[in-house]
Formats: structure tokens, C-alpha cells, sequence
């Protein structure tokens, strides 16, 4: 959770950190994201935080990563896991309207990892969403899993694409995070009985299927 | 024949509010997980013997901006600011909860008599089993302790439900930010409530010193927890000297089950448990079972009520 | 030539409560080892700022048999009941205090505006520095938060006493077991009070769950310590918003600089000490004006009345 | 502290523990002092404690201890201390208005001790009070320091004593001892700044003479 004191506070995915150093990637959605974005050098924003988890990793193990609009944090965070474990294969597809809102683009290739860009309007790489791209790779090759964040939408077609493929899913969601810790009730993925803040953000295929688990 | 070889009776951990009838008395207080279906079972599936759902208005509202909620070792404020979808879309939750046999009760909330009265009546014909009029939240404009702090309006108030539904199951939840609470409750049982909830939160602030900034969005909200356990204990210890028969609902900072038997001594009838949710999970529902039952065999007793009688001094 | 060669200047710690001068702004709070001239003196050589009194009434008072006092991680629950040996013989105390430089306030009780008066008179006439009127105390009939929680009554105490003494300095010690705080406090200043302390304890109880016994004597007390943080920085903002020139002392789970400092951004011009010193000893005042010392310096700042201006929100 | 649960609660002193054997002496002043001496088997006497500090002992010293009425308790446990210690002497005065108020003599002599008894009515040992026995014995010889428990004008003229034999003192002090951990101010020794529960209830000569010390 990032604060801008006296202003408000939002969750955001911190996808760099060294030292006391901290990276976030914030799109502005005309609330409090807004004054966040328009921070400046010695501006005070406050953290706190981590909660929840993000994705699930394991050695030896191929991934198709799906990221749309600024849900590149979490995804940027697993691949620098990943690409240190032996046998360890992933494919990243990064998604956007159009070519100038595929962010971090940079962040990830200077990981050393190959971008596959996904743009509705075709501006750049794959010209259709990201989901579709990564439907027709998974044509060619097999994958592990599928993980994906983004808006809603695309999360949900990434989810009956790795049905479909009988692969592992995984997604990050977004609700409406406020007390951040379990409390307040406010961030539950309905009829799932789990909160984004404290169980999320990131939900396996099996458990968005299966219900109340808890 | 059944319980033939029985040396040992099974522990009974049944408590009764009025003609509430409870599993145990360990309840989930309003405004912790209830504000939709699937959470209000799983703390039914935790061990909750009743769920109180988040407070509903007759309109949607959004609350507060984040930070709505702070905690340290001593209290947690929030001031969540009663956000929600309004009651139209809150009796559709209330309908998907499928629990015969555990209690759901609704919290209501409203800036005039007929507010509440009529998304009480909202909430009952959705099934809920009884109503929790938020009398006492202490940090929304023209509702909660605005209206709760004065024994006149809270009686007004709790007529107006009452009027509405002459047979439906009425709590008052009543402010601690007052000076004579046994005045609200008297107030609330003149007016027809069968029983009161004490306490909601205290009115509290903070400040985050580096940042210069208060803790809460808000600008001030509720103290709960460990700090508002005295403050509870004295309000059920007040209201159950002035109201001998009045069923009562002890709720603030219950943590373990040393904090719920001293609101069994101070005369309450079952408790609500929130904060400690943040610390200890829903599971503290199953635990304070087990610890409970641990007491009972203690002292050789088989049955809560009876236990609860006798603690008291 | 004076201070040519000075590259760093002294810190300076004096804090003003309206006409009240004071070395730093930590006092001790009344209660707190304040009911005898040698106690008295033990705390400003410690470093307390000031020292207010143990709460003197008219005649002799027992107070309460023990248990009158209980502690745990979360908060302090007392009901001393108020003992003393009336004005009479604690006027002969006061007039052992042999500290010209640091204010001695005296805490004044009363049944009704005469005693507050007469007894204020008392005191004054052996050399306090100022009153504070207890208006406050939860836990002993016919005085204190009984008289406190009403604004008319504070009113007419301060009046009766601003009369029998118009140059007096007068504060007002207010009760947190109310539903607006901002009432008294407006109602103490029409009543000519030159400024607010809050605040006393809140009503709370606690028991014994072995011995199945309250944890007082008295049956119920009030709560201090970091329990009361929270509610008396609330009282403090809500005080600074309703009167923006009053002089306000913040008291309440005062137990680091930190927990002082949120009484300087809620707008309190001093702080008392009171259960703290349970914990750290009288020593903590010089710990705390060591501590104050630091943030100024921290800070770049040489003077703790312009660094809390900033602190202000 | 012993608490009679829902009557009240009295400082007294525990003069013998073992595991979990708690022994007091308490002697009936007409308020809860009252209730406490009429507990009987079964009763509940909830303790808390022990506050503050007893009197202190030196290995190789010689120690006149001068207990009156009820004042036997911290005696004895300074006695049961002291007898452990080399070169370590001691006589101990036990003194009441009538002999059969000479409280735990019998306790005293199981530890090995004698005890010089004195009765004002001379109904048992020296006739007079224990103050002016310790004054004669302290004529034959030398003793390093006077110790003493028993009512305030006891303190006194042993405090004077051991002043005019120019040797250490120590007394243990009753005040009104409510909150017994040091914040309600109500056992202050007067003009001392010192309380009975925190700083005491022992207090040495040189710091009842000095007043203010801390
Ligand atoms: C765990 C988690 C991690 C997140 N990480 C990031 C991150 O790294 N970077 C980032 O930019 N965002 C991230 N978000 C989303 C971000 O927190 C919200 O978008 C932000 O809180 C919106 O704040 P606001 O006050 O400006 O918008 P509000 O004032 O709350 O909303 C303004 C409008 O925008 C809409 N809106 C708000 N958020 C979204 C959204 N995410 N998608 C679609 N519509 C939306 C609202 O419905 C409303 O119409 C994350 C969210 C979660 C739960
Ligand atoms: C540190 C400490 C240790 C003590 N240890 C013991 C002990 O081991 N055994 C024991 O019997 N007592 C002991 N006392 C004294 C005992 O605590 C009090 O005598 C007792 O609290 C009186 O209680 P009460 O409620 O019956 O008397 P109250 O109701 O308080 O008083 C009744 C009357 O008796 C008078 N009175 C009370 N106490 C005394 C006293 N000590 N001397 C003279 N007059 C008195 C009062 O002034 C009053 O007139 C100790 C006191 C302290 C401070
Ligand atoms: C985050 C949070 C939200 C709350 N929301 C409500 C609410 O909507 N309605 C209500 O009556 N009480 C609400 N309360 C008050 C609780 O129901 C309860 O009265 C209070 O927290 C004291 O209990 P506790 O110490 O166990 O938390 C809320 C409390 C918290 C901490
Ligand atoms: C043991 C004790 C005795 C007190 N006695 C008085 C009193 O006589 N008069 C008064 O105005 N306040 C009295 N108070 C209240 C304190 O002055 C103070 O307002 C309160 O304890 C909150 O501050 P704290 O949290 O720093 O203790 C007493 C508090 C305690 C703990
Ligand atoms: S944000 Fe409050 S429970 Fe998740
Ligand atoms: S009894 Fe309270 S300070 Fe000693």
C-alpha cells in the first residue's frame, strides 16, 4: 500500500526493490492514483506492506506469462525469480491498447528476457490481445501453466484458455483493497468467501473454480 | 439406548440471547467479513454461532479513501465509513447465504427512524433471522452515535423498527462515547428492542508522527481492541445493573477466552468478536470453543448457561 | 561579545499553556504522586515542568479500600476514590513547595460550584499557580465526570470559581466519557477557563476470572495508559477544531516522545504524565526532554514552540 | 498484597514460602485486616507481590533486631536469610504489651534463633519495652547495626538509639499502602519524597534523616 499523506492510499505492486530503494509502475484512474502518479522527487510516499502472495513458482517447470496494461509488477517480480532456477522455461506476453502503454517493456528485456508484445491496435508485435497471442503459442509448444495480470476480463479469458489446455492457472486480482489486512471485508473475490488482500492477490485456477475453500 | 454408556456427558456449549438461540456464544461482529455471502459462511464454517453482516443503508455509499484502518499492540482505529452497496443489493447477499441452523443478523444503519425502519424491513424479508441497529458508529455523519448518543432518538429509532416489525428480533447496538450508557439501553428497551450489543468503537485518533499525517484518511474514527476491553466490560456491567433481565451482546476486545468470560461476569449473554479476527483469523471461533469447553470440565460443569450463572458475581 | 563564538545554539524547550510558562511541556498529571510537598518537589527535580496536585477537596476524604489500582500491557484501571485530608491541612502541603521557578498547579474537586470555589480560593490563597478544576473523575458520585459530561454544570463550576477569582489562571480538566467533547470545552471557556486539560480517565472494569472479582475494590474505575491514547488525542483535535485559540494540555498514554508528539499535531500546547510513570519512574521526564531535545535537533529546529507550529497539520 | 476477593485487600508481609505455602501474620486492626484474619480453610486469598525491598544483610556482621506486635514478619525472613551467613550475629528482640501477643516466637526458635522476649506488663521475659532491652543489651556490647519492625514510635526511639550508639538503622515503615507498585503517592514517607511500597518499606537511618534523597 502506497500513502500519500493526507491524500489517500492506493495498492500497488512494488515490482524493483534494492535497499531502500522501491519501483512502482502506477496507472492513473483519476482518484487517488492520480495524486500518486503526480509525485515528485522529495514528495514523501509512504509503504506498507507486503501482503498476500504472489505467484507460484517451481524449478524445472515451463510458464506462459500474460500481463495487460500496468499488471506488469507481479509478473516482473516472478520472472526474476524464475530465471534463476535450473530448467526453468517461461514466455512473457505483455498486452495494451496500443504501442506507447506496453510498460516496462525495457524493465524485463534488461532481465535478460525476450518480450513478446500484444497490441490491440497492432502499433507494435502481435496485433489482438494478449490472451490471443498466447492461445496460439500454446498451439505450438507446451506450457506448465498459464499466469496472468490484467484487467478482469482479460484474467477471465486467460482462465478458460488454461482450462481448455488443462494447464495450471493463475491470476492476480484486483478489488477493492482498503485495511489491506483481512479486516475490513471490502477486497472478498465474491462467492469465493477469499480476500485479494490477505489469501490473494494472485488465486489459482482451482480454487476460482472450486468455491469457498476456507 | 442412547448415552447407555455414557460415563462422561458431552459438553454443552448452547447460549440464548433473548430468543436468540446460539451454538456457543461466540458471535462475528458487525463490519469484520460480513458484507458478503461467501465470507458470512466461512465464518459459520470457522465456528462463528452467528454472523452480524456489515451495517446496510438504504442507499449504496462509499466509505472512505484508504487508510481506513490501523492496528498497534494496543488498539487498532478504523474508519471504514460504512461503505456498501445499499440495501437492494445487500438482500440479495443476505438470500445466498445458505445456513439454516446458525443465526444471520443484519446489521442496519440510517439517518432518520424510517431509514432504519425500512431497510430493516428490507432485511428481514431477506431472510435475515434478526436485526443490530448501529446506534453507535462513531465516525459517519447524521447516523450511528449522531443519533445514538441521545436516549430520545435512540428510543425514536428503535420504535420505528419495532412499528414496522411488531414481531421481528430487535438489538440495539449502543455507543460507548457517552456518559450514561444504562440511559441508551433503557432507552433502547422502552422503545421495544429485545436486546443490546455493547459496545460499537470509541471515538479515537492518531497520528503517523514522520509523515505528519493522521492515521486514518478520515481523520479521526473508532478505537477497538485490547483498549475498548474495559470500557465494554464496564458498559455491559452498567446496563446489566440498570436492565436485570435485558439480553446482552458483549463485544470489544475479545481476544482469548479470559476476555469473553469476564463478559460473561459482567453479565453479558454471549459475545461478538472483531479485531482479534486481524490477529488470531476465524479460526478463533473453533479455539474459543475448545477453550471453553477446557473451563466447563474444569469446573466439572457440563453446560454453559449453567456455567454462566454461576460466574456471575 | 555574547554568542560570537556559538556555532550551534542551545535547544530551547520552553512550552506556553496560555499565561502558563513552562521549561518544557511535560507535567506531571494530578493523581500521579502528587499529594505531598516532598512527592511534589521529587518531581520537578526530576524535571517535570510543572506539577499538578492530587485533586483537593473541601473536607477529608478515605477513597477507596485496595484493590484501587491494576495494570496490564494495554491499559491501567484506578479508582483511588479521591482520598485526601481536605484543603485545610493539603494548603499546609503546599506551602512546604519550595520551587519558585516551575508552576504548581492544584487540582480542585467539589460537589457543587461553592466547594470548587471555596477550595480553589484555598489553594490559590497557599500559592498554587493555577487550578485545575476536576471535571472529570469517573468513579466518585456527586463530583467529577458527574458534574463534568454536562455543559451547563461546567459552566456554572467555572463561572463560580472564575468569580471568586478573576485573575486566576483556570483550567478546565474535562471527561473523554462523553459524545462531544467540544461542548465541554466551549462551555469551560464561557465559563471564563483559561485553558483545557484532556483528559481524565474513561469509565472502564475489569475482572478477575479465578477469583471471579472485579479487579477494584470499587467495582469499576477509570482507564489510563496507552488504552486512553487514542480517545484523548481525539479529544485534543476535536477541542483545537471547535476552540483554535485555547490553550490545551494533552494527557492520556503518554509514554514516548513519539506519543507526545501526536498530542502536538493534534493541536495540545503541554502534555501530563501520568501512568507512564508506573513503568519508567519520574526519570522519564528528563528522558522525555532528552528525547524532545533530539527530534529538534533532528529536525534543524532550536526551539520547541516555533517546531510544533510546524508539527500542526 | 493479599486480596480477599470482593472485601479487600491489605499489605501484609509473607514470612515463610515454601513451593506453594504462603504463611502470614496478621493482626485484626478492624477493617479488612479483619476479614483476613477470619479466613478459613478453603477460602480464596488472592496474593500479589512482593513489592519493594527488606532490610540488608553483610556477611560478618553483628545485627540487633527489635520486632514489636505484629512487626515479626520481615524479622524472621531477615533472620532466615542471615543465620545462612558466616561470622554473621544476631539478637533478636521480640516485644508486646502482654505474652501471650508475642507473636511467632515459637516460629523463630525453630529456626534455631533465640529470642529475647519483652512484655510491657512483665508477663513474659524483660519487663518494658523492646526498645529500651536493646538499649541495655547494646551497653555490654557492640552491635553493627539495629534493625527494627513494629509500630511508628517503636521506629522512632529505635532509630534514636541507634543514632545516640552512632550505628546503622534500618526500620520498616507502615504508611497507607494502597496501589503498592508506586503511583498513587499515598504511602509517601512524609518530607522523605520516598514511598513505603516502592522505595521501602525499609528505610535506612541516613536516608530518614537526609529527606529528600532521590
Ligand atoms: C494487489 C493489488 C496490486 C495493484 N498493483 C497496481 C500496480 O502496481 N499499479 C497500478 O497502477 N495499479 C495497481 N493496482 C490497482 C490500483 O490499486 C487501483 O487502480 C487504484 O487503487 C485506483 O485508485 P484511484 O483512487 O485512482 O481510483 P478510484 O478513485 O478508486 O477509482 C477511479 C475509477 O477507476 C476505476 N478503477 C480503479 N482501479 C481500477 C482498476 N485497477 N481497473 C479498472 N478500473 C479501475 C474505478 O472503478 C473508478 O471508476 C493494484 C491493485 C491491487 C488490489
Ligand atoms: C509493607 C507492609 C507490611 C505489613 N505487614 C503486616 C503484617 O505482616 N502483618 C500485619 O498484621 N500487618 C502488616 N501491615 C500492616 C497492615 O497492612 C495494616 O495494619 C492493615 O492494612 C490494616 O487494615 P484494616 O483494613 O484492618 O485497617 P483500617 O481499616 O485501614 O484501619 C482500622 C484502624 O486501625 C488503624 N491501623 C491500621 N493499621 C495500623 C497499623 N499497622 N498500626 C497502627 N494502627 C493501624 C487505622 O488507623 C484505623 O484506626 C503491613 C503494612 C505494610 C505497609
Ligand atoms: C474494521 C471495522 C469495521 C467495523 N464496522 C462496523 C459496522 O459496519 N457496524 C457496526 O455496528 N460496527 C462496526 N465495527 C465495530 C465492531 O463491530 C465492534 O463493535 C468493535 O470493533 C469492538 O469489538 P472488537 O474490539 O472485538 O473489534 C467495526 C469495527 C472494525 C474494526
Ligand atoms: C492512580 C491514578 C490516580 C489519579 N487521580 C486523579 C486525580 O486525583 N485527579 C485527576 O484529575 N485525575 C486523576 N487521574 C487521572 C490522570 O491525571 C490522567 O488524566 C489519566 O491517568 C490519563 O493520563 P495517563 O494515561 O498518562 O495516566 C488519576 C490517574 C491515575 C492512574
Ligand atoms: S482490504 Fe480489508 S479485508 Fe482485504
Ligand atoms: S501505595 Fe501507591 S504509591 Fe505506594
Amino acid at each position: 500500500m502506497a500513502y500519500l499523506p493526507r491524500v489517500g492510499e492506493v495498492p500497488l505492486s512494488v515490482y524493483y526493490r534494492r535497499g531502500r530503494i522501491l519501483k512502482f509502475l502506477v496507472e492513473d484512474y483519476g482518484g487517488v492514483s492520480t495524486k500518486v502518479a503526480g509525485v515528485r522527487p522529495n514528495n514523501i510516499l509512504a509503504v506498507r506492506g507486503p501482503y498476500g502472495h504472489g505467484f507460484g513458482l517451481e524449478s524445472g517447470k515451463s510458464y506462459m506469462l500474460v500481463a495487460g496494461g500496468s499488471g506488469a509488477p507481479p509478473v516482473i517480480n516472478f520472472i526474476r525469480a524464475a530465471r534463476k532456477l535450473a530448467r526453468t522455461r517461461f514466455t512473457y506476453i505483455l498486452g495494451a491498447r496500443t504501442a506507447d502503454q506496453l510498460f516496462l517493456l525495457k524493465e524485463v528485456e534488461k532481465l535478460g528476457a525476450q518480450v513478446f508484445p500484444a497490441t490491440d491496435d497492432g502499433s507494435m508485435g502481435f496485433a489482438g490481445n494478449a490472451v490471443s497471442l498466447a492461445e496460439s503459442l500454446l498451439e505450438d509448444s507446451h506450457y506448465d501453466a498459464l499466469y496472468a495480470c490484467g484487467p478482469e476480463s482479460m484474467l477471465e479469458s486467460a482462465r478458460e484458455l488454461a482450462e481448455k489446455k488443462k494447464i495450471r492457472y493463475e491470476g492476480s486480482y484486483v478489488r477493492d483493497v482498503r485495511c489491506a489486512v483481512g479486516i475490513c471485508g471490502l477486497c472478498v473475490m465474491e462467492g469465493l468467501g477469499l480476500l485479494v488482500c490477505a489469501d490473494g492477490p494472485v488465486f489459482t485456477g482451482e480454487v476460482l473454480a472450486a468455491g469457498i475453500r476456507k | 439406548m442412547e448415552g447407555v454408556n455414557t460415563v462422561r456427558r458431552p459438553i454443552d456449549l448452547r447460549a440464548k440471547v433473548g430468543r436468540l438461540q446460539l451454538d456457543s456464544p461466540f458471535m462475528l461482529a458487525s463490519g469484520i467479513l460480513g458484507n458478503e455471502h461467501s465470507l458470512i459462511m466461512r465464518a459459520y464454517r470457522a465456528g462463528a454461532s452467528a454472523v452480524v453482516t456489515k451495517t446496510v443503508f438504504n442507499n449504496a455509499r462509499n466509505g472512505y479513501t484508504p487508510p481506513i484502518y490501523f492496528e498497534n499492540e494496543y488498539y487498532a482505529l478504523n474508519a471504514v465509513g460504512l461503505p456498501g452497496s445499499g440495501v437492494e443489493h445487500f438482500s440479495e447477499e443476505l438470500a445466498l447465504v445458505k445456513e439454516e441452523s446458525k443465526p444471520l443478523i443484519a446489521s442496519v444503519g440510517g439517518t432518520s427512524p424510517e431509514e432504519f425502519s425500512g431497510v430493516a424491513q428490507r432485511v428481514i424479508d431477506a431472510g435475515a433471522d434478526a436485526v443490530e441497529l448501529n446506534l453507535s458508529c462513531p465516525h459517519v455523519a447524521g447516523t450511528g452515535s449522531e443519533i445514538g448518543s441521545k436516549p430520545d432518538l435512540v428510543k425514536e429509532v428503535v420504535l420505528a423498527v419495532r412499528d414496522a416489525l411488531p414481531r421481528a428480533l430487535i438489538f440495539a447496538k449502543l455507543t460507548p462515547n457517552t456518559h450514561d450508557i444504562g440511559e441508551l439501553g433503557k432507552a433502547a428497551v422502552e422503545g421495544g428492542a429485545d436486546g443490546l450489543t455493547a459496545v460499537n468503537t470509541l471515538r479515537g485518533t492518531g497520528f503517523d508522527v514522520t509523515l505528519r499525517a493522521p492515521l486514518l484518511s478520515h481523520g479521526y474514527g473508532g478505537v477497538s481492541g485490547h483498549a475498548l476491553h474495559p470500557v465494554a466490560l464496564y458498559a455491559v456491567q452498567n446496563l446489566r445493573t440498570v436492565l436485570p433481565d435485558t439480553p446482552i451482546i458483549g463485544v470489544g476486545g475479545v481476544y482469548s477466552i479470559e476476555d469473553a468470560l469476564e463478559f460473561f461476569i459482567a453479565g453479558a449473554d454471549a459475545v461478538q468478536i472483531g479485531t482479534a479476527i486481524r490477529k488470531r483469523g476465524l479460526k478463533i471461533f473453533g479455539e474459543l470453543r475448545d477453550d471453553l469447553a477446557t473451563r466447563l470440565r474444569n469446573a466439572r460443569a457440563s453446560d454453559f448457561l449453567k456455567f454462566k450463572k454461576e460466574l456471575r458475581i
